[in-house]
Parts: C-alpha cells; sequence; structure tokens
C-alpha cells in the first residue's frame, strides 16, 4: 500500500460516511412521510383505548389505566417483559466473567 | 382443548424455570429431565390437536379471558400448527445431542428451553407488540447462546447478531407506531380486516391506503433481519460458525423459518400482492448470494451457515408466488407456492439441522474446522457418514428425500416466473457442487494431501480407533435422517396436507412429484454440480474461491446495508 | 473515584429514603402514577447508590447477591403460579380473580397489588444485579 | 404537520448514524440507546395527541369521555419496550467488555482482523 493513500483514505472516508448521511436521512424522510400521509385515525375510533377507559375500573381494579393495561389486560407483555429481564441478568452473570475465564472452544 | 396455545408457550417455559430453581440449589438435578419433560408434554399436545387443527378449527384464546377488542390473542391455526411441530422436533433432536454432553450446566438449558418458549410464543401469538416481546425473548436466548463458549469470535458474533438485530427491532417498532397510529388497534385479525375494508371499497391500487406501505416494510426489515434473507443475512454466518453445534443446528434450523411464519402472517394481513411479489427477488437474490458464498468457504459450518442463507431463498420464493395473497397466475388454480414453502421450511429445519449436528460430530473427533485439513472419516464415524448423505441429498434435492419434494413444489410454483425459475435452478447447481465439496471429508484423502491438524489415514481405523458417539447422539441425529426419508416417500398425502394447514387451494396436479420430468431435470442438475465440483478443484478454481471469500463486509457496512435494502424496498413499493 | 468519608456517610443516609419513595412507587401503582417497573428501578437505584458510594463488601453483607438472585426468581415463579393459577380457576391464564374491592384504598385491588409487588422486587433485583456483575468484573 | 416529530425523528436518526457510523464498540450501544428513547418518545407523543388528561381516573378525570383522556395503551407498552432497552444495552455492554479482554481492543475493525487471523491463522497453501 503505497504511503500516498493518506488522501485516498481520507478520500474514502468522506464518500463513506455522505453515503451513510444519504442512507440515514432517506430513511428519516420516508418515515416522517409516511407518518404525515398516514391520517391518524381519529381519536374516537380507537376502539382499543375506547374499551380500556370504560372498562379498566371495573375489569382490573386499577385507576391507573396505564397499570390496568400492563398487568390487566395485556399482562401476557408484562411476562415475556420479566423473562426478558430474567434473561439478561442470567446472561450478564455468566458472560460477564469472559474476560477472565476465557476457554477456546469451536 | 382450546388452552392449547397458551400450554404449548408455558410447558418450556416451566421448565426453563427448574432449570433456573438447578442454578440456584445445584443439589436438585431436574434441569435435564424438565427440559426433555417439557418438549415431549408440547409435542404431545402438538399431535393431540392435530385433529381438530385439520378440521379448521382452530384453538383460540384471549390472555386473561378479556374481551378479544383488547387481550393478546394466541391461536393455534394450520401455520402455527405447523411451526409448532418444526419448533419441537428439532429442538428435541437438538436437546438430545445437548445431553449426551456433560459440559452444559442448568443455566445452557435454562436459556435454550426460554428459546423454545418464546419461538413457540412468536408462531401462536396474533398481536403485533407481543410479537414483538417474543422476537425479543428468544433473540436475547441466541444472543447469549451464540456466545457462551465466551471464546473471543464468539462473544464477538454474538456481539454483532445483538447490535444488528435491536437495531432492526427498532424500526420494527417505529412500524407499530404507524399502524397503531392509523388503524387504533395492535391485533393482526383487526388489522386485516381493515386493510381488507379498504381494498374492498377501491380495489384498484388504493391511493391512500389506511396504512401506508413504509409500515409493512419497517415491520419487514425487522422480521427480515430474523429470517437472513439478502440484505439483512451478514450476521448469521458468524453467529452460526461460532455457536455451540447443538444451537446452529436450532438457530439454522428453526429460527430463521420462525421468522418466517411471523412473515408470512405479516403477509397475509396487509393481504396487499404487490408487497408479496417482492419476496420473489429477495428469494431469488438470496438463493444466488448464499450458493456463492458458500462454495467459496473452506470452514464447515461457514459453508453450511450460507446453505442456510441460499435455502430461505427458496422459502421466500415459494411465499413470492403463492396465490395465497398475491393472486399472481391468472388461473384460479393455485400455483401452490404457500404449500411449497411451507413444506419446504420443514423439510429444511430436518435436514440442515441434521447436517449441523453430523458436521459438528465430525468436528468434535476431527479436531478441526476447514473441509481442507480433514479426512478420511466415512471410516471413523460410519453412522455419521449414513446420517450425513441423508441430509446432504436432500438440500441437492435428490429423490426420495424430502428436499426432493419440497424442491420441486418450489421449482413449480414459480414456474410462471422465468428469470426467477432460472437463478433457484443455477442455484440448485451450485448446491450440489458445494455439498460433493463438504462430502470430502469423509472420502478417504488421495489427491490433495490435507494440511492438517489431525489428518486420520484411513489405514490406522483399528476397531479402537473407531470412537463410540453413543446412544443419544446417535438418537440426535437418526430421528431427523428417518424424518427426512419418511417425507420423501409421501409427496401427495404430504402435499394435501399442508395445503389445507396453510389454507391454499390444492392443485391435483402437484401431488405426485415423482414425474420422469422431474426425475430427469434433479439428473441434469446433478451432473452440472458435479461439473462444477471438478472446477472449483482445480487450481485456478481455489484462487476464485479465496478470492470470493476474502471480502469480508465489515460490520459498519453490514449495518448501513440494512438501511440500503429498506431504501431499495421502499423504491419498488413506490 | 476515591470514596471518601462524607460519600459514605451521605449515601447511607440518602439510601433509606430512596428505597422508602421507590417502594411507595410500587404500593401505590395501580392508584397513581408509578407502579411495578418504576418503582423496582427507584428501588435499584438506591442500592446502587450505596454500592458506589461505598466499598462494595459492606452493601453485599446487607445486600448479598444468593438473596437478590433468589428473590428474582422466586418473583418470576409466583407470576407464572399467579397466572397458572387463574388458568385453572377461572378458565383463562393470568385472569384476574381475586375479588376486587371498591378500588380506593391500596390493597382493595387484589391482583393488580400483588401482581406490581412482585414485578416491583423483580426488577428492583434485577438491575441491582446486572450493575453489580458489571461493576465487579471490572 | 408538528414540529415534535419531526424533532424526534431527527434525534432517532442521529442514534441510528450513531449506531452504525462509531467504530468503537461502546459508541455503537449508546447510538442503540438513543434509537430506543427516540422510539419510545415518539410513541408516547403520539398517545398524547388524544386528549389532554392523564390515564388516571381519579377525582375530575373519573367522569370524562374518552376522547378527553390520554391514550394509556402506547405508554403501557413502552415499559416492556424500555425495559427491553434495558436488557438488551446490559447484554451488549457485557459482550462489549469480553471482547475488549480478549482483543485488548473496543475497535470493531480491529477486533474483527483480529478475530479472522485467530479462527484462520494459516490460509492453505493450495
Amino acid at each position: 500500500m503505497t504511503v500516498r493513500n493518506r488522501h485516498g483514505s481520507v478520500w474514502k472516508k468522506v464518500v463513506a460516511s455522505s453515503l451513510l448521511l444519504f442512507l440515514v436521512a432517506a430513511t428519516g424522510v420516508l418515515f416522517l412521510d409516511a407518518y404525515r400521509a398516514a391520517p391518524a385515525s381519529n381519536p374516537e375510533a380507537r376502539t382499543e383505548k375506547r374499551y380500556i377507559v370504560d372498562n379498566a375500573k371495573r375489569e382490573t381494579g386499577a385507576e391507573n389505566l396505564v397499570t390496568s393495561i400492563y398487568l390487566g389486560y395485556r399482562a401476557f407483555d408484562t411476562l415475556g417483559e420479566t423473562i426478558v429481564l430474567l434473561m439478561a441478568v442470567a446472561g450478564v452473570v455468566r458472560l460477564a466473567s469472559a474476560g477472565s475465564g476465557v476457554r477456546k472452544k469451536p | 382443548m382450546t388452552q392449547a396455545p397458551v400450554v404449548l408457550v408455558l410447558l418450556p417455559l416451566v421448565a426453563a424455570l427448574c432449570a433456573l430453581i438447578e442454578k440456584a440449589l445445584p443439589r436438585v438435578r431436574i434441569a435435564r429431565v424438565s427440559a426433555l419433560l417439557g418438549i415431549l408434554a408440547g409435542v404431545a399436545v402438538t399431535l393431540l390437536a392435530f385433529p381438530l387443527v385439520r378440521s379448521g378449527v382452530y384453538p383460540t384464546l384471549v390472555v386473561g379471558g378479556f374481551d378479544s377488542v383488547v387481550g393478546i390473542s394466541l391461536t393455534l391455526d394450520g401455520v402455527g400448527w405447523i411451526g409448532s411441530v418444526i419448533v419441537l422436533v428439532i429442538c428435541l433432536s437438538g436437546l438430545l445431542y445437548v445431553l449426551s454432553e456433560e459440559q452444559y450446566d442448568a443455566l445452557f438449558y435454562f436459556f435454550y428451553m426460554m428459546m423454545v418458549s418464546g419461538m413457540e410464543g412468536a408462531i401462536l401469538t396474533r398481536d403485533l407488540f407481543n410479537l414483538f416481546v417474543f422476537l425479543e425473548i428468544f433473540g436475547i436466548a441466541a444472543y447469549v447462546l451464540v456466545a457462551y463458549s465466551r471464546a473471543g469470535y464468539a462473544l464477538l458474533a454474538g456481539y454483532k447478531y445483538l447490535v444488528m438485530s435491536s437495531l432492526a427491532m427498532s424500526l420494527f417498532l417505529l412500524g407499530v407506531l404507524l399502524i397503531y397510529r392509523s388503524t387504533g388497534t395492535l391485533s393482526l385479525d383487526r388489522l386485516a380486516e381493515v386493510m381488507k375494508g379498504a381494498a374492498d371499497t377501491n380495489p384498484a391500487r388504493p391511493s391512500s391506503p389506511p396504512v401506508p406501505g413504509v409500515a409493512f416494510l419497517l415491520l419487514i426489515v425487522g422480521i427480515g433481519t430474523r429470517t437472513a434473507f439478502v440484505p439483512y443475512h451478514t450476521w448469521l454466518p458468524e453467529a452460526h460458525a461460532s455457536a455451540p453445534h447443538p444451537v446452529s443446528a436450532v438457530l439454522s434450523g428453526v429460527m430463521i423459518k420462525v421468522a418466517f411464519i411471523a412473515l408470512f402472517r405479516l403477509l397475509t394481513a396487509a393481504g396487499d400482492p404487490h408487497l408479496a411479489r417482492l419476496f420473489l427477488w429477495i428469494g431469488a437474490a438470496t438463493a444466488l448470494f448464499g450458493v456463492g458464498a458458500a462454495l467459496a468457504q473452506i470452514d464447515m459450518k461457514r459453508l453450511l451457515a450460507f446453505h442456510s442463507v441460499s435455502q430461505m431463498g427458496y422459502i421466500l420464493a415459494a411465499l413470492g408466488a403463492a396465490t395465497l395473497f398475491s393472486g399472481l397466475s391468472g388461473s384460479t388454480a393455485s400455483t401452490g407456492g404457500a404449500a411449497a414453502s411451507f413444506l419446504h421450511a420443514t423439510s429444511h429445519a430436518l435436514f440442515k439441522s441434521l447436517l449441523f449436528l453430523t458436521i459438528g460430530l465430525v468436528i468434535t473427533h476431527a479436531g478441526a474446522r476447514t473441509v481442507t485439513a480433514v479426512h478420511g472419516m466415512g471410516s471413523v464415524l460410519p453412522l455419521v457418514l449414513v446420517a450425513f448423505s441423508v441430509g446432504a441429498l436432500a438440500i441437492a434435492g435428490v429423490p426420495p428425500m424430502n428436499g426432493f419434494v419440497s424442491k420441486k413444489l418450489v421449482m413449480y410454483s414459480v414456474k410462471t416466473m422465468p428469470v426467477v425459475y432460472r437463478v433457484l435452478w443455477i442455484a440448485g447447481i451450485g448446491t450440489v457442487a458445494s455439498f460433493l465439496k463438504l462430502s470430502a471429508v469423509f472420502r478417504k484423502a488421495h489427491s490433495t494431501p490435507g494440511v492438517g491438524v489431525t489428518r486420520i489415514a484411513p489405514g490406522d481405523t483399528g476397531p479402537e480407533l473407531r470412537p463410540r458417539i453413543g446412544l443419544l447422539k446417535s438418537a440426535a441425529i437418526m430421528l431427523p435422517a428417518l424424518l427426512c426419508v419418511v417425507m420423501g416417500l409421501f409427496p401427495g398425502p404430504l402435499y394435501r396436507t399442508v395445503s389445507g394447514m396453510v389454507g391454499a387451494t390444492v392443485t391435483a396436479g402437484l401431488a405426485n412429484v415423482y414425474t420422469v420430468s422431474a426425475l430427469l431435470d434433479t439428473a441434469v442438475v446433478v451432473a452440472l454440480g458435479a461439473l462444477l465440483y471438478a472446477g472449483v478443484r482445480t487450481r485456478t478454481g481455489y484462487r476464485v474461491a479465496a478470492v470470493l471469500r476474502s471480502p469480508r463486509i465489515g460490520f459498519n457496512a453490514a449495518l448501513s446495508l440494512m438501511l440500503a435494502g429498506f431504501l431499495l424496498f421502499a423504491a419498488y413499493l413506490m | 473515584m476515591r470514596k471518601t468519608d462524607i460519600l459514605d456517610v451521605m449515601s447511607r443516609k440518602l439510601a433509606p429514603f430512596v428505597m422508602l419513595f421507590g417502594f411507595y412507587l410500587v404500593a401505590n401503582g395501580h392508584l397513581s402514577p408509578g407502579g411495578g417497573f418504576q418503582g423496582g428501578v427507584v428501588i435499584a437505584s438506591a442500592v446502587i447508590l450505596l454500592l458506589l458510594a461505598q466499598e462494595a463488601g459492606s452493601v453485599t453483607t446487607s445486600f448479598p447477591l444468593t438473596a437478590l438472585s433468589v428473590a428474582e426468581s422466586a418473583a418470576l415463579f409466583v407470576f407464572i403460579s399467579v397466572g397458572i393459577v387463574g388458568l385453572l380457576a377461572a378458565g383463562a391464564f393470568l385472569s384476574v380473580f381475586l375479588p376486587l374491592g371498591s378500588g380506593t384504598t391500596v390493597l382493595d385491588s387484589g391482583f393488580i397489588f400483588v401482581l406490581n409487588l412482585v414485578i416491583g422486587v423483580k426488577v428492583g433485583a434485577g438491575i441491582t444485579l446486572i450493575c453489580f456483575h458489571i461493576l465487579e468484573a471490572h | 404537520m408538528e414540529l415534535s416529530p419531526i424533532l424526534i425523528v431527527i434525534l432517532t436518526l442521529t442514534g441510528i448514524w450513531g449506531t452504525i457510523a462509531c467504530r468503537n464498540l461502546i459508541k455503537k450501544v449508546i447510538g442503540l440507546g438513543i434509537v430506543n428513547s427516540g422510539v419510545v418518545m415518539l410513541f408516547v407523543y403520539v398517545g398524547s395527541r388524544s386528549g389532554s388528561h392523564a390515564p388516571i381516573l381519579i377525582g375530575q378525570t373519573a367522569g370524562l369521555d374518552a376522547s378527553q383522556i390520554v391514550d394509556p395503551l402506547p405508554q403501557a407498552l413502552m415499559l416492556t419496550a424500555i425495559v427491553v432497552g434495558v436488557a438488551l444495552t446490559s447484554l451488549a455492554l457485557v459482550l462489549a467488555y469480553g471482547i475488549h479482554a480478549t482483543y485488548g481492543t473496543l475497535d470493531i475493525r480491529e477486533a474483527e482482523r483480529r478475530a479472522k487471523e485467530q479462527l484462520e491463522p494459516e490460509e492453505p497453501a493450495q
């Protein structure tokens, strides 16, 4: 590799980051266009929200609607949630000692 | 029986908790037993539910007994049943392999069973956000299992898989946001109603669709990274190559299928033919790229991993051609695409996990990982040779294996698209060539002396040198091998049941696949494959392969490739 | 970061109040803003405050690691068994089977309150364990 | 087109840029954290557009009609998304720590080069 490529690598860096900038910006523009184009369903049409506001107190007994959702109606998500956290802890416990006891095994 | 879906998710979960209990109290050795029981009970429940599901009565329930408007609903429908069979059978054979080895501690069983539970949940859920949670559950299990050996390259592979996948899942969440904002609901059923409602009012491509196409694309990016089709496949070879052998078998065999089923559910909910046909091109590109990259590899597990990518290309091409939602061919008769994609997903799950387990045994006994370094293992491990050849014949699409049946159905379903058909046909040749290359490991070393760590000369394999691989491991490789052959021998009933389950119309002509023209076509493909293999073995062949193998795209390039893929798909949908 | 006496004294005095506030958030999750997750994280932040400000040894005496991991798996066990009892008793997994009171006092909402406590313990112990292992591995 | 979604999306894009462009393993994880918070903010923003009162039915909000109350669903979902973000971040940091301990570097390209050398020390002399 010739020494001269210091300019080459700078040029390569500029092209690479401008390409990435274009990709990221285009993704943003696409998302915002979709966000604007899609008509926000008028709040009354949100059947799930309307059902929760009317029935949460009676069915789950919680006044905080957010709690009635994540511990009542969607408690299954929260179960998955606690599993994710438990696995993160188990993963950290398992991998945290990676630095010390590194065993090479194919 | 209506509680079957929840039970299928809870069984492996309880087994995982038992493994956790053993980690806390090491005296209580219940992890292994509970893992085996968890999966066997799951298989029992799935088989019990078969008559119900086959007759079209899908056990459906809302978790918590709330109204289906607001609760999370789980359904064991035809697609879910097939997925559940794939998950449980392959994880059973992987578990048999794990049980036979001592070095896996209780924590491994905990992650393994959590992965099974996460995959079951992802297949059965009818709720978008719940799908996100289950994708994350078995995702985290996969990241930790890939990095389980704590070797440097395994940690790096796990890290890359984690970062790429969580970036994609954040885009998935943005997709869920757009859908919730436009339709006010998270359930796939009501999303399908909204989309069908809009399509009925103005059947011409609706100018302002209720949900923007970009929303579905964002979901496809998230799911695509787990299915590993072309722009999102870069994590797969390293992750599958550096994971422990049973884990790579399950990752390659099952995990990409679970993501494929989630993709299938999304496409049926979207009901947009234009979007579904996109997968014809993605499938063709993935099949061709996967085989080309695999042919250049010398590391056995990387070669197999690239084949998983290419075979997923076949499955996606068949999905793209399915008339279930793409209304592709004018004639009313269905192209059999949907049934072909699920049949190929099932057979690929079987033979790919079989190949990974057998190659895993070869690597542990030979002590080396590359095709050039290991020779003559055929006489050392005869049973492994038998199982490997079943898998190799199946992936090459040679009768009487299930690979032949499902590959022929896939080729038939894309017959109306000559370009895609030709590409998949060429990919078939590459598959034959690369498995001839891989099978060199079993043949005696004659022409190129293996520059290897342990070169087991065929002469000195006395009985004591032929290591016993144990009952459990033999069961682990014989179970999928047997199923590969059995599925290959009954194509007719298999095709009818699968298309019935998937809800596609049955085309009589497709039932018998063993037609003369099909056999002839396979013979031509195999011959060309042998020719290509001969070409690869020449001096120029090795140089070309070395050149093809060297440029590994860096991780930053791989991440920007994801965005480029997203923009490309958006341009296609424009 | 040198662990000076000022830090030691201040953290020892401050931690109980942070923990109390965390517990309040967990207990009143269903009546006022807050809940299992937020309260659990606040409790975890109190323990981490102690961890950072004092010698690790003294903290693990008051919060032994084994106790934390047992608490976490026990919490998940309770969560799942509550779900399974719901499945057996009321026919649907995770269904609300405890009697629902008028909901004005803390203990009235039965089911949600129990789950909130379980989640609070779980998140608190979990996040403390994660931070402890990362700090200790360093 | 309100301004806040644009700002939140710009924040998410900087997070995506950080995850992709930075070569340091830890900075990539920070980028992921930014993307996660951007997504959470957007969800809560979408929820808040459909009402003005907090979703807690005590006092005078108890009698209000559904259209005046903020949509609680996105907020409940974001609890889960945040904890998933915490779990992924902690795993990524531990993996990055292990990579640093093994290869002595936090630069992704350097680590990849050393891993490649370790896996295939000698190209077979064919």
